[in-house]
């Protein structure tokens, strides 16, 4: 039955989250201005709030999905304009790893925080331009090229590396390989200085006759398939990753709107200004239909996500409607909190609120895991039925 | 728990108003638009499908199935996607009908929905809006003034859905000196009543096969237990955001019908040497259209689900009509575009999608969730 | 100097085709409703208006360019909803005729009543698509095809019809060729029926096995260049007219906004929904704002397009801001009367008021001489120095 | 007549300060932007260029060049294609001179001008805005009121463009209680007089090297001869008009930098195997870019040279003002977008001119035209 109700268990899940997301306020103004400085791995107030597995401990299981309830805690998370009280031990790297990782290899470096290391400098959305090789000599593999945007890539233990073995042969030839932190070669170049986002850190790589043992390739299985559209098994798995990540990444921009969103909600109601429901157009001022525009374009946007997730986790297929979510939420995040800020006024611009932030943090969302437009290419691919050869 | 599935019912009745919308209601689209009427066969066939008594409790003699906003949201847009117009000539009734359910009191009930549980077809509708730009529903100029027990009512109501038809109308009035909407109250109103003159309205941009009509209220006596609801009359809310959900359910079918017939044309269509499909412009227009679509049927059924939830739905649905306003015209805008020149002619549906879309935004009270 | 005033002298004249063009409305609705009447000649009230050759008679040459007043006409006269009370004995043909005939054809049909017939079936923007061939057969070209949306083709004496000469010489091929009414071949197929400008007729023609003269060729000239980007002198010809055509296409769409515009402001002022420049956002209402909003719209808009046809006043290449003009006339003729639209509320659906005219024949200046879309490719390759070629 | 041909005077004045622009603004604005300071050196040369006092009348000491917005307008787009932050705070002092010669009693022009005509650089300012959300002008809480011949000034100001160096600042506040603006006067306020505390402001998320201060005025003592006009003060009405035509003609400026970047990177980013630029994707958002950016010109000319021909310009510059307030934002956002993650980073501008480019379209008060 179509619902959107949550219970009484998840609304305390999720007040839990936002309590704990508001305790971390306190630290961001720090963090933005201090971003050579690495998070603790907890904050003091961190012991306050029991972790989430605790507190998911005894969830009835005919309850709403596990993922759109992860989604919707993420949401909550970036609908404050904090730094998390707890660092996660892990990465981007590490959902690589357990999609595609053998056994033994989940078994081995499941512990340990990896970062995912695909982009190039000549390489964004284009994955399949990927210039970093890996050659295979004797029992190792030898890594050369650079990376860049590697999040987390500063704190982790070590990283989840696209390379080609065989350029000739396009994605079949992309494979992903662990490298440690500390293999010689591996040069961690600089941090990157961002426009927001500035308390997670960002590094750029680079290999150079970087040598790692032959069982570091991410599945094993070395074959290189051949023809348009296909893809190594390590290549695909992660890619499949995606359609979770798509949706989780677009909850993070759905949380940014909301919470520039309610700044400007809530210090417009101290001066009068909000929005009366039963009021028409005519009757309401500009600024509180601004107010009215923007909830709703939320509202749509947090759908959109939800559907994503809800989709997934029932086991259906979401490549389309990961995308639609991907888009509505980077496009709510870059038009969200700027619509905040023109019903804020100039004040909106000043660190007195954190509309500034939501709007700096919250941009990255229409950029990373894929473009507007490239959301938008596999959309209109999907709806057209055209391959990424048709459609380019 | 939140869930977008939906149950085997509705399922079941969403896929037979939409084999209903595309054999029947599209292929007379064209027609009944340039001939600004609906053909009374095609309104005998709808009524025989039976949906207008479907959720009339079974002691009034209806199918007594209960009430969902969720599920009239998936039969409009069902009906949307063959064609608005013709939907909502079709369906007017539950104008009248819904609301009686909804908020009429059981003497009401009993009295007024029989009739639309037989065989025959019965018209009914509802009358909001009225002349003055800018018609805001919390100003309206209509007027009910005590008048002993009952009541007299005073106004013009205009572009009301098959007005000329309806035996019965649901008139919105303002009953009280309670600012905005919390004086204004709905009277059931017989169209034959002494005052009443009910004459074809002005043409209309699109949906025109809906059959406009304007009403004058002229000192029209109104009994007292017609003032919809118990006593004093109910607080018409709930009724405001059944007709946002039902028009915004409408224009996402609408909407769907664009995006449906665009994605052929464009693959076929061929300028410059390929499918203008292939043209990242084209293909992204497609791709928002659909993004859009998406995200509006969602609006729609969270604010449905919130009345069908027994929460206050006004809110969800002024945001679910705010959004479904901004982005359907829009859509149906693009989808000419898309036609080029082509879109232009009356050969297409393109254009009249266009104006029919446009006119099922503007227009609070086309159909009732 | 940067002036944007109009002399008393061009106040009078523009105020003088405003008032002819408000007499034309009492004729609109009429017209509409019937579109298969062919418009008068003249209407009786033409009388009042002298032709406007007469008006601009006196007129100080060092006023404002004379084609940028013609822009400014066409705004004023598209800002009302009527229709012409004198017919143009002209259409695009004679333009065509006058860009890029031989001093003899000029002369032999200038008096006659010519359309612009280009348009075919499977070729809208892409004229070099055409598939309507024209074969020489000793002293007579034999023409074949099929053309549609030839506007003034019911009531023309004529049209400049393209057709190609040589298929495989692309753009090269094709020439443009006068063909009279009633030439055996030549047969009128529709009117066509459209969503407005319904007293300006549309019409489909077919050529089959069509004869006309070997001097009936425009221009004259028989040879046929080769190489990509190359074209016949007439085809040169006919496209540069469009330089000055787009702007004027942009101005009409620019009117209609205008008219839309107005009836909005004009009936929501009676309900006391007025814009106050003094006030902030904060203070106006949503109605209000969407009136100033479509007014700086429409206003720039117009901007763009007196700034197109300065430059061809002053002989300076426009391609590029043409093009810029056809896109805001374009853009703001379908979102203008839409706002309109939605600052009256319902009523403006209904008869009662002109807007929903406004829209309607408004609609066709994002499509007719190029949509939006092909306006951006040529900004597009303009801004980016691409050649057609380069950017498809 | 209509013309947009520039004078010679216009065309040679805005090359040479978009000279200046590229070669000494554009290179120091990222340094100038972490710093949230602007180079003083820099301050002193774009003081040599001697555009403060070129409008200043002969007698002052000035220039004598005719007050011309359409000049001023030029001027200040040039700046902006150098660096919105860096130029508000080279010509900062405008904000105070231009209002003095336009409004201005010829005594206060006497008294007040000559020190901006030596070369010596002197810094100036003018305080608007207000620490309240949703602030509106016609509204605002700082109060002058009357004591005996002269004024008490009490209230605070925020966001005052080279607050913390002004020697002099202009200040806005409510002086009678004459509805909206009209009870609105501007007062010429010594920066060291009793009970005037300037302090730097919070952070801004753009515009740093602007150098935001914080005016706190208690109960500060104006004599009745420093209200801006003569008697009791003239209309502030010019004022706002020249400031809304003052920010959109930097936005101007910054909105087309960022399309004269964005250009050539996209034209040599390549993508699944061909420069971005030929994506229709791009190359419609670039062609939009262009498009917007010179309606936008043209606004800012519009409202400018109404001004210049002696017409009221409040309503061309509010329309200027809300078109390049919305179109400009649009601007710098797709101009970063185009550079995906790479925009994202503080080694290029674009992250830098979407942060200018919110403030300017948000902050009334950053330049007089």
């Amino acid at each position: 039955m179509v619902d959107f109700s949550l219970s009484d268990f998840d609304r305390a899940v999720l007040d839990g989250v936002a309590a704990e997301a508001r305790v971390g306020e306190k630290y961001a103004r720090y963090y933005d201005e201090h971003e050579d400085e690495v998070l603790p791995k907890s904050f003091p107030e961190a012991a306050q709030f029991p972790p989430i597995q605790q507190r998911l401990r005894g969830r009835p299981r005919d309850d709403t999905p596990m993922l759109l309830l992860q989604v919707l805690m993420r949401i909550e998370r970036e609908a404050h304009c904090g730094v998390p009280l707890r660092q996660a031990p892990t990465a981007l790297g590490n959902a690589a790893l357990g999609a595609a990782g053998t056994d033994a290899q989940k078994a081995r470096w499941g512990n340990l925080m990896l970062a995912m290391s695909i982009t190039e400098p000549g390489a964004g959305s284009d994955t399949k331009a990927i210039q970093t090789t890996a050659r295979l000599d004797g029992e190792e593999w030898v890594l050369n090229g650079d990376k860049i945007f590697v999040t987390n890539g500063v704190r982790c233990d070590g990283a989840i590396v696209w390379a080609t073995v065989d350029k000739s042969a396009g994605r079949g030839g992309i494979k992903s390989f662990l490298v440690l932190k500390g293999t010689p070669g591996f040069e961690l170049v600089r941090k990157e200085k961002k426009l927001g986002i500035r308390s997670s850190d960002t590094a750029a790589y680079a290999f150079r006759d970087c040598r790692i043992p032959r069982d570091h390739l991410i599945g094993g299985d070395e074959g290189v398939p051949r023809g348009e559209g296909e893809g190594s098994a390590s290549y695909k798995g992660v890619l499949k990753t995606f359609n979770m990540t798509r949706p989780f990444v677009a909850a993070g921009g759905v949380g940014k709107a909301i919470g520039a969103f309610r700044v400007a909600r809530d210090e417009l109601a101290k001066e009068g200004i909000a929005v009366d429901f039963d009021d028409s157009r005519h009757a309401r001022s500009a600024t509180a239909q601004t107010l009215l525009e923007l909830e709703a374009d939320i509202e749509a946007a947090t759908l959109t996500v939800m559907h994503a997730a809800w989709l997934a986790s029932d086991g259906m297929p979401n490549n389309l409607e990961a995308s639609v979510a991907k888009a509505k939420g980077g496009e709510v995040c870059r038009t969200g909190p700027q619509r905040a800020m023109d019903a804020l006024g100039a004040m909106g611009l000043s660190h007195d609120y954190q509309v500034e932030q939501y709007l700096r943090d919250g941009r990255i969302a229409d950029i990373y895991e894929g473009t507007g437009q490239i959301q938008r290419l596999v959309i209109a691919r999907e709806i057209l039925g055209y391959s990424s050869a048709e459609l380019t | 728990m939140i869930s977008f599935a939906l149950t085997e019912e509705q399922t079941q009745v969403r896929d037979t108003l939409l084999s209903f919308a595309t054999s029947e209601l599209a292929t007379r689209a064209r027609s009944a638009d340039e001939a600004r009427l609906s053909p009374s066969e095609l309104l005998d066939t709808a009524w025989s499908l039976g949906f207008t008594a479907l959720s009339i409790p079974e002691d009034c003699g209806g199918g007594g199935a209960p009430r969902s906003l969720v599920t009239s949201a998936l039969m409009l847009e069902a009906l949307g996607y063959g064609c608005a117009g013709l939907a909502s000539a079709a369906f007017a009734s539950m104008l009248f009908v819904n609301p009686l359910i909804d908020l009429g009191s059981e003497e009401q009930r009993l009295r007024y929905l029989p009739e639309f549980c037989g065989e025959k077809r019965r018209a009914a509708s509802l009358a909001l809006h009225e002349g003055a730009p800018a018609f805001d529903p919390a100003r309206m100029a209509t007027r009910a003034m005590r008048d002993g027990k009952g009541w007299v009512l005073t106004g013009t109501k205009r572009l009301v859905p098959m007005g000329e038809h309806a035996s019965r109308l649901l008139v919105l009035a303002r009953a009280s000196d309670a600012p905005g909407l919390a004086g204004i109250r709905a009277f059931i109103v017989d169209s034959d009543a002494t005052g009443v003159t009910i004459a074809r309205d002005s043409g209309t941009l699109g949906l025109t096969a809906a059959g406009f009509a304007r009403v004058e209220l002229a000192q029209v006596r109104v009994p007292a237990d017609d003032v919809l609801g118990d006593g004093e009359g109910a607080d018409i809310r709930p009724l405001l955001a059944s007709l946002r959900i039902g028009g915004a359910a409408l224009a996402v079918g609408l909407a769907r019908a664009v995006i449906d017939f665009a994605i052929p044309y464009a693959k076929e269509r061929v300028a410059f040497g390929e499918p203008i499909a292939r043209k990242q412009s084209i293909a992204f227009m497609l791709a928002d259209m659909h993004i859009e679509c998406e995200a509006m049927r969602w609006m729609v059924w969270k604010a449905a689900a919130e009345a069908d939830a027994g929460r206050d739905a006004a809110k969800a649905s002024v945001l679910a009509q705010d959004y479904v306003n901004r982005h359907a015209v829009r859509i149906a805008d693009d989808g000419l575009q898309i036609f080029g020149g082509h879109g232009y002619i009356r050969d297409l549906p393109p254009e009249m999608w266009l104006r029919n879309m446009r006119v099922l935004t503007s227009h609070d009270a086309i159909a009732a969730a």
